[in-house]
């Protein structure tokens, strides 16, 4: 499942090294390019599309895709985390917006 | 958890709040809130008796949590950290300046406001923990850099405060630019004296240890233990620095006294300075009046050229500050020497502050010429006269004048020492690498906690005014030499349970704060850190909070805000206001009378850059209309670049929220100076009536 | 063999016939191979009284010309080259460029992509061809002649369209140049005193004064002639010697030639390849 | 605005040190002719002033003063925008009027005579070509504006 | 972010670490371990080994919706006990080892909720039962939690470090090693106890859903559970139990994700082609129907399929638009993308029915019974080797709470072995040997990129004279679909065809010293597929040692179509570490709870299904 980086939203996280998407990724497939000081997918083949990445991602650079050969094109799943929540909105091809907004944690 | 025992004081403030706030049916329905086990009312809380009233209750009912239902919490502070219980426990309702007094004329309306203010408080209290300021113990000694007159003068008062103190001199002697000079103004006498009398004084006092031909290598530590090592090479110039000393000295502050260097009018061709015969700087000339007599006595034309260098764009672009009092002091030299001495200054603006306009006015009277007017070259014939040819402005016409001598009065650039020292202390300098500071607030700071600046390291500035600035530095330093300090407890705390090591926290701290503990996780250096959030509101996964605001209160404020407590139709914003600026504006307004939509709650931030995305993602989500995050003008920011920063963070979010096809209106930012209620006022006002127009949050629907 | 795009201007080839047959020969003299663009159009300077952006497109139009054929620009003209140096700074900036070049399109001409230099003869003798190999190529030196240099506003000015190559208040390069061939040049406050001849028409004693202050300041001095880079100033100093003469009662006889005449001689170039029939006041190095 | 004030920005920096007028050749000889005083006129806004007295056209355009202007004010440039802002409203000098008539015909500021191009070809140098629309289709271009 | 590689083995920076108790793989019962085993005894050093970054990893990475697993009113351990059983056909299952787990299942699932994790509830405020066991929780934080309370007890945890092999000392396992897959360092980690709980084995079949480009890992398990644990088990010599018990289930096709959501939580009946309900079909009727034994319905579809009369469908047109939002909430707390699929496809569930398929085959003993043999302290044939989670064997249907639950007894097995034990001598020459076996792909990979010069543009590595572990896993995978009942095969297989997986698999194995990497990314793909052939070739074995078709879909033998009651017991296999020969026996049924293997107890009428 592919996963790809929105050039001038992605900031690297600033430290140079190991952005969250790269801390976070369970398959080890986001990584910096240390040229640009952007993130990126080294393998889109090898995606899960667990989201964890972009999920975690300050900057909301990171867009998650069904391959073509299984879902048409110009469909989008955009997750907003809040401190104990999340609100998910997505848009279905035909432009179709629904919105999902629920606890993710209780408080203690 | 309601094992703790909360209790709640409202005080109508002579009327003042109850006259909008139903106060009696709040008390009531705070009397029923869980873990709220006293609820009192009284006309004056802040006086001796309501305050007597409140530790009482304290007592019997063995509160640990104390909601105050009053005045602004930036006022009163006092009063109300001493009522026999942790101040960090006591929690502030503004019920008057941002509700009572800002909806005077809709009392239902303010209620309505103050009943989610109570909710939210209460919320938040229930986080609330008990500090205690920390004690660092921190060395009683000082470190000076430079030798001249501000640093000697500094560690002088350092000494003379107690403090022990280590001076060191790059040069193999002390005394600085000021050894360099014939005499100061405005007394006319020679450094010479002064100096001497300071050397002096430097042997004399065993506090003070001098270290000439010292050069600082590095820094490490944090104030009150600042180690910085020191390389010494043999002072005796004859040898050469075959040995070489390394030392380190653990200092609790550190003066900066780096000085300056002279401005070199090569660049300005026109006035053929190293061509010219005669044409000299301000400094040669003290330099000639110092080593030969006649050099003043001799009689001779002489023209002074202002702002040479200064006040130009393409050279220094400030005023260099002293070069007007310099050259009408040289002037008044030769006019003492021989009063025969024909002398004019060619000048743009006199600059004579203060008393200093008494030299002015005698230089006018000793009949030293001043003409408006810049000369644009200098012309020399082959007697070797110089020729100034001048538009003199006031009296509208060219005048020419054929001088023996011309001095140009050129400006202060800041010294190389101060430049090495940015990269050795990481210092910030200012755009004419000057060591930066808040000119305004702070500024003897720089941009490290514990280590100050004097002297013409600053700005360029004159004698008097850097033994001055000396003065206030040590006053300054003083804090961090008394053994130690005590940190007050609102810095950052790192939750390591949470944080995934992405070092934005360190990267953004905009005071350095930041170093990574053995595991690579961040931690805070307290001393360094000056507790304002930007931390907290950079951190990805919410996992730094400050002690008195943390980021579970502020979500567990969220949870019980009612996103309709005006009803279902009136949009509800949530305000972040910087302490420093817009939260006192809004305080103003209150207190002017200025109207304002109760549609806004406010929550006072320590800066706006402390204001985490998540946090406001969260509001969002919980179907708030508006986000108003208020902040300073950027150039005005306590804290460099929260302003800058926040604007940032919410674009990030306004950019989300219209990937999600939601209003991207639905945060703004504002940049609300103190003294602007009317401006705060109007945002808000503005706010509403648009997000009237945008309607319901859609997340707020659901 | 270097080879440039000569720029003459309008001036040269009309008034200064002298200056542009020196220049050529020199050059062929020294190896520099002068290539004649005939689509060169006037740099634009007088346009620039009408319409900035206008005069701007036309020296933009002649940079791109030279571009296009790969070849860096010198010229005779000071005005027209800083005018020309000028533009090159201003379309350092890419909106104004990007307008430029779509200006250029509409006018059906090449793109302007910041990939040519302009310089001076003179500066371009200096700079790049070097006062060490000329000094070399200097078969019959003018040892016994004294100089006074007239650089002309242009010449250095404004500095930073010149890169600064020389000190705009006290200019240097083409006293130097004159050296190397042998003679000496004369120090006067005036040096650096403008020929007055862009405001002939509007302010004609200003202009006249400034041309014989000048003149005269030489004479007195005993400069055998005074040397120019520019054809406007030469109009300045020689067509109008005896009018500004008279204008303030003077009577001068100061031969004007330009450094290329100067340096030729030096070469050992012939009179007629230096255009000497056309000095108006008769001059002739090797006699004296 | 646009490019009729190329190096009009920092204008409104001036703070009338004079330094430009001290260094100006015409000045010395007319002094009538003030740059400081232009620039503060012009910082005024009493452009008709300008634009219908004559000062604006004794500038030699010698960049003494935007040389050394303090605060790098491009002073030359400027009244180069004066002027042209005067020949757009038909206050154009004589001279001025002169080399537009020229230009426009030829292309060249100096025409060739029929006896230049004698002149030339006998001193064996290359012709000169004129261009008779090059100069409008350019004010055209310029006009047409994108 | 490409760390300098090195150029000789020795060049290898060496980590050497002691602990008392080193638990690989840092999941959902890993993290049990840990907390467990410091929670009761703070002063032992207890060290996680994670692959991944234990915020985020394992099954539970993207999230979970449901706890599968809770005792809920009117239940009690022995009725899930029977329950599980009647699952799986009546077992074999180790029902010593399924009390045990049910004894302490829920109050491992209530500490969840203490932790944070946002439990649905009823209107009474108990739990939101979906199913008979089954809970419904909003678990898009769920890991992250149990990451944080793990943290919270201070575990040395070595993020970014994969397993690759048990040390031993004689038959006593005494740790691990591993590599730093970020700091590229070898990890030689000595301890007095070591639990294996790495997941299960997801890849070792082509997925139906697989089209080679960017859908390779469209699948419905974790695809980096590559069964390293299992691996290094067989490596090590131990023994495991019903191997050949693959978890083969009925997924939401093109998308390959989990269906009990929709099937379980929504009430949503299977459908043919024909709009017949499958499973109340006289096909399957006889079998229980709705109620019938998981695999029975999980087969059911491809067996619709296979006999023309798919595609298959979950009939969800009856869902409310309320019910279609809770539904797609539920994935967005597991799978979100299936929510971004159905967008995708502009479908409304509410007015199509949704699509099911088979999934391709995973080992994954916390579903099914496959694992490790362990004792009722968890602990493998190995003295000092323990497993958990889908690791143990004989125990299926844990699910999340389940292997949570297996975490906490395998933590107080080791607490009870490590006391009083030392730590065993590491035999230096394994060291060396196992470091050169995990290295060596790396230079390899450096004299590749020596030797050519290719074109820029495109995956140089494709080019080089030797193979690429993505190369290899395509083949792998693709055998085992054809050859050893894949979905491709509707599952089934024979004899013929398992010889010569097994043919092809050794041919693979042969071939493992020509796999090379030129970064650390592509180590990690290498020993990813190298301990997957380990793990097929044993899979392989068991289902052929199994000749009959006790389970159809998980296992179905085309030539043995009958079940046979001589092999009412475990199949095992353990690796002879003289003849390096895998060898196969049997070990028999105990039954503790009394009654029929293959019924569970009625169920309890649900008050959540009142209302």
């Amino acid at each position: 499942m592919p996963v790809y980086v929105v050039k001038d939203k992605c900031d690297g996280c600033k430290g140079k090294e190991e952005p969250l998407c790269e801390q976070i990724c369970i398959g080890d497939l986001m990584t910096l390019n240390s040229d640009t000081g952007k993130a990126y997918c080294r393998s889109l083949r090898d995606c899960w599309d667990c989201m964890s990445c972009t999920k975690i991602c300050p900057k909301g650079a990171i867009e998650q895709r069904i391959p073509y050969q299984l879902g048409y094109h110009g469909a989008k799943l955009i997750p907003m985390l809040g401190t104990d929540s999340i609100t998910w909105t997505c848009v279905d091809i035909e432009g179709k917006v629904e919105r999902f907004s629920f606890r993710t944690r209780n408080k203690h | 958890m309601s094992d703790i025992n909360i209790g709640v004081f409202f005080c109508t403030c002579e009327g003042e709040i109850e006259k909008a706030i139903a106060l009696d049916s709040l008390a009531q329905e705070a009397s029923g809130r869980p873990g709220v086990v006293a609820v009192r009312k009284d006309s004056c809380l802040c006086s001796e008796h309501g305050l007597g009233a409140i530790r009482e209750d304290v007592n019997k009912f063995g509160l640990d949590r104390v909601l105050v239902a009053a005045c602004s919490p930036s006022l009163k502070t006092k009063e109300f950290a001493d009522l026999g219980i942790n101040k960090y426990l006591v929690e502030r309702m503004n019920f008057r300046e941002q509700c009572s007094q800002s909806h005077p004329d809709n009392s239902e309306d303010a209620t309505k406001k103050a009943r989610a203010l109570l909710g939210m408080s209460l919320e938040k209290i229930r986080h609330s923990k008990a500090l205690e300021p920390v004690m660092v113990p921190a060395v009683r000694t000082a470190l000076v850099v430079g030798g001249g007159v501000a640093g000697i003068n500094a560690a002088l008062d350092l000494a003379g405060a107690g403090a022990e103190v280590f001076l060191i001199e790059k040069k193999p002697f002390l005394g600085g630019r000021v050894s360099e000079l014939h005499r100061y103004y405005p007394r006319l006498c020679p450094p010479s004296c002064g100096l001497e009398l300071m050397f002096s004084k430097l042997e004399s006092d065993p506090r003070i240890h001098v270290l000439t031909s010292s050069e600082v290598e590095g820094l490490s530590g944090s104030p009150g233990n600042f180690s910085i090592s020191i390389k010494t090479s043999s002072s005796d110039p004859t040898k050469p620095s075959e040995k070489v000393q390394v030392r380190t000295i653990i200092a609790g502050a550190v003066i900066l006294a780096t000085g300056w260097e002279p401005f070199d009018p090569t660049a300005l061709t026109e006035y053929g300075y190293g061509r010219l015969e005669h044409v000299i700087t301000n400094l040669d000339f003290e330099k000639s009046a110092r080593e030969q007599k006649q050099f003043l006595e001799q009689q001779k034309k002489t023209a002074f050229i202002q702002c040479v260098g200064s006040r130009d764009e393409r050279h220094l672009p400030y005023c260099s500050d002293v070069c007007c009092m310099v050259s009408i002091k040289q002037a008044l030299l030769l006019k003492q020497a021989n009063p025969d001495n024909e002398i004019t200054i060619f000048y743009n603006d006199i600059r004579a502050p203060g008393e200093y306009e008494a030299m002015y006015r005698q230089a006018r009277t000793r009949g030293i010429q001043f003409i408006k007017g810049i000369p644009s070259e200098l012309r020399q014939d082959a007697q070797g006269k110089i020729s100034v040819s001048v538009f003199d402005l006031v009296a509208g016409e060219r005048t020419e004048v054929a001088v023996d001598q011309v001095v140009l009065a050129t400006g202060m650039k800041a010294s190389g020492g101060t430049a090495e020292l940015k990269n050795t202390f990481g210092l910030a300098t200012n755009k004419y690498n000057f060591i930066e500071s808040h000119l305004q607030c702070h500024p003897l700071d720089s941009q490290r906690e514990g280590i100050f600046s004097a002297g013409c390291c600053r700005a360029p500035m004159d004698v008097s005014r850097s033994i001055e600035s000396a003065g206030a530095a040590t006053a300054k330093a003083l804090r961090y030499l008394q053994g130690e300090i005590a940190v007050t407890p609102d810095f950052p705390v790192v939750d390591i349970l949470k944080c995934d090591r992405c070092k934005r926290c360190v990267e953004e701290c905009p005071f350095k704060a930041y170093s990574f503990d053995d595991k690579g996780f961040p931690q805070v250096d307290i001393l360094k850190c000056r507790a304002c959030g930007i931390c907290m509101g950079g951190c990805p996964l919410g996992a730094i909070s400050l002690g008195e605001l943390s980021i579970e209160q502020l979500s567990g404020m969220l949870d019980v805000l009612d996103t309709s407590y005006l009803g279902e139709d009136e949009p509800v914003i949530l305000g972040f206001l910087c302490k420093n600026d817009a939260y006192r504006a809004a305080d103003d307004a209150g207190a002017k009378g200025i109207s304002c939509p109760s549609n806004l709650i406010s929550i006072m931030v320590p800066c706006s850059g402390a204001v985490n995305g998540m946090i406001i993602s969260e509001a969002i989500a919980k179907g708030v209309d508006g986000i108003l995050l208020a902040g300073c003008p950027d150039n005005q920011c306590h804290c460099i670049q929260g302003s800058v920063l926040a604007k940032t963070r919410l674009a990030d979010v306004s950019n989300k929220l219209k990937e999600m096809y939601l209003e991207p209106e639905r945060v703004r930012f504002a940049s609300i100076s103190r003294d602007d209620p009317e401006k705060f006022a109007a945002t808000v006002k503005e706010y509403v009536e648009e997000l009237k127009q945008l309607g319901k949050n859609p997340l707020r629907i659901q | 063999m270097m080879k440039y795009a000569l720029y003459l201007g309008c001036a040269t080839p009309v008034k200064a016939l002298k200056y542009e047959i020196s220049a050529r020969n020199v050059a062929k003299r020294l190896g520099i191979e002068l290539v004649d663009l005939p689509e060169f159009s006037c740099c634009g300077f007088p346009v620039k009284s009408m319409d900035l952006f206008a005069a701007l497109l036309m020296a933009a139009r002649n940079l791109a010309l030279a571009e296009e054929r790969g070849l860096n620009i010198i010229g005779l003209c000071t005005g027209c080259i800083s005018v020309l140096a000028e533009a090159k700074v201003q379309l350092e900036d890419e909106k104004l460029r990007d307008r430029v070049n779509e200006k250029l399109k509409m006018l059906g001409l090449p793109q302007y992509r910041q990939g040519v230099s302009v310089k001076h003869f003179a500066r371009f003798l200096h700079e790049d061809y070097g006062l060490d190999v000329l000094r070399r190529e200097i078969g019959a030196p003018l040892e016994s002649l004294k100089f006074g240099i007239h650089y002309g506003c242009h010449y250095a000015k404004p500095s930073h369209a010149h890169d600064c190559f020389d000190d705009p208040s006290n200019p240097a390069s083409l006293d130097q140049l004159i050296q190397s061939a042998g003679a000496k040049t004369i120090e006067y406050p005036e040096k650096n005193q403008c020929c007055g001849l862009t405001i002939r028409g509007t302010a004609e004693n200003v202009s006249m004064k400034l041309a014989a202050e000048k003149l005269e300041a030489l004479s007195i001095r005993g400069a055998d002639a005074m040397v120019v880079a520019c054809p406007s100033c030469c109009i300045a100093y020689e067509n109008n010697q005896q009018l500004a003469g008279r204008k303030m009662g003077k009577e001068f006889n100061l031969p004007v030639l330009y450094f290329t005449q100067v340096i030729g001689s030096a070469l050992g170039l012939k009179e007629e390849d230096l255009g000497f029939e056309f000095n108006r006041i008769e001059f002739h190095p090797t006699a004296r | 605005m646009g490019h009729e004030f190329i190096g009009g920005e920092k204008l409104k920096c001036c703070y009338q040190c004079g330094k430009c007028t001290s260094g100006c050749e015409v000045n010395r000889i007319d002094p009538s002719f003030q740059p400081h005083r232009l620039l503060h006129l012009f910082g005024m806004g009493a452009l008709d002033e300008l634009i219908n007295g004559d000062a604006i056209w004794k500038c030699t355009t010698c960049f003494t003063c935007s040389e050394r202007c303090p605060q790098g004010i491009a002073v030359t440039d400027i009244l180069w925008s004066l002027r042209a802002m005067a020949y757009k409203s038909c206050r154009a000098s004589e001279l001025l009027s002169a080399q537009k008539s020229a230009l426009f015909k030829t292309g060249r500021l100096y025409p060739a005579t029929v006896l230049d191009h004698k002149k030339r070809e006998k001193a064996g140098l290359p012709p000169l070509s004129e261009d008779s629309s090059l100069i409008s289709r350019i004010f055209d271009a310029a006009k047409a504006d994108g | 972010m490409k760390k300098g590689l090195p150029k000789t083995i020795d060049e290898v920076e060496e980590v050497r670490i002691e602990t008392d108790l080193l638990i690989i793989g840092g999941g959902n019962s890993g993290c049990f371990v840990a907390i467990e085993a410091k929670g009761k005894n703070p002063d032992i050093d207890v060290t996680i080994m994670e692959k991944a970054h234990i915020d985020r990893s394992g099954a539970l990475a993207a999230g979970m919706d449901a706890i599968n697993t809770y005792i809920g009113e009117g239940e009690t351990p022995e009725s899930i006990v029977a329950w599980s059983r009647a699952q799986v056909g009546g077992g074999p299952l180790r029902e010593d080892l399924a009390l045990s787990n049910a004894a302490i299942l829920n109050q491992c699932v209530e500490s969840l909720e203490a932790w944070g994790v946002p439990f649905k509830k009823d209107e009474k405020g108990r739990y939101k039962r979906r199913g008979r066991f089954d809970i419904s929780i909003h678990g898009e934080q769920l890991k992250p939690i149990i990451a944080e309370k793990t943290k919270s007890y201070n575990p040395r945890i070595l993020n970014r470090v994969a397993a690759t092999n048990l040390l031993k000392d004689g038959d006593r396992v005494i740790g691990a090693t591993g590599f730093g897959i970020r700091d590229g360092k070898f990890y030689v980690i000595k301890a007095k106890a070591t639990v294996v709980s790495t997941g299960g084995a997801a890849g070792l079949y082509r997925s139906a859903t697989n089209d080679g480009t960017t859908s390779h890992h469209q699948m419905w398990m974790n695809p980096f559970n590559v069964g390293t644990g299992y691996a290094i088990g067989i490596r090590a010599g131990a023994e495991f139990t019903l191997m050949e018990q693959r978890w083969c289930a009925t997924r939401v096709k093109d998308f390959c994700g989990p269906v009990d959501t929709i099937s379980v939580g929504y009430k949503a009946k299977m459908i043919n082609a024909k709009g017949e309900l499958i499973l109340d079909s006289p096909r399957y009727s006889h079998l229980g129907g709705d109620t019938a034994p998981r695999y029975i319905r999980a087969n059911a579809p491809m067996g619709e399929w296979s006999e023309g009369r798919g595609p298959t469908f979950v009939d969800t047109r009856h869902l409310s638009p309320n019910q279609v939002k809770d539904l797609k909430i539920d994935y967005l707390n597991e799978r979100p993308t299936y929510v971004l699929f159905l967008a995708s496809r502009g479908q409304d569930p509410a007015k199509e029915p949704l699509e099911i398929y088979g999934s391709d085959p995973y080992i994954v003993g916390g579903h099914t019974a496959s694992g490790y043999w362990v004792d009722g302290d968890r602990m493998a044939t190995l003295s000092g080797l323990f497993a958990a989670g889908e690791c143990a064997g004989g125990m299926p249907n844990k699910f999340v709470g389940g292997c949570a639950a297996e975490g906490v007894l395998a933590a107080r097995g080791t607490l009870k072995h490590i006391s009083g034990m030392d730590h065993g001598n590491v035999d230096q020459d394994q060291v060396v040997a196992e470091k050169e076996r995990v290295f060596s792909p790396l230079l390899r990979g450096a004299t590749m990129e020596a030797k050519y010069t290719l074109p820029v543009g495109q995956d140089p590595r494709w080019q080089y004279d030797a193979v690429t572990p993505e190369e290899m896993e395509e083949r792998l995978q693709r055998l085992m679909d054809e050859y050893a009942g894949g979905v491709g095969q509707f599952f089934k297989c024979n004899e013929e065809q398992l010889n010569y997986a097994l043919k092809h698999i050794r041919m693979m194995k042969n071939q493992v010293n020509k796999l090379f990497a030129t970064c650390l990314h592509d180590l990690v793909l290498v020993h990813d597929v190298v301990d997957r052939l380990d793990v097929a070739e044993v899979v392989v074995l068991h289902l052929r040692e199994r000749r009959e078709c006790r389970w159809p879909g998980w296992q179905t033998r085309t030539d043995y179509p009958e079940v046979d009651p001589s092999l009412d017991c475990y199949i095992n296999s353990r690796r002879d570490l003289k003849t390096g020969e895998i060898e196969m026996l049997k070990r028999p049924y105990q039954q503790i709870l009394p009654g029929d293997r293959t019924k569970a107890p009625s169920p309890i009428p649900l008050s959540a299904e009142k209302a």
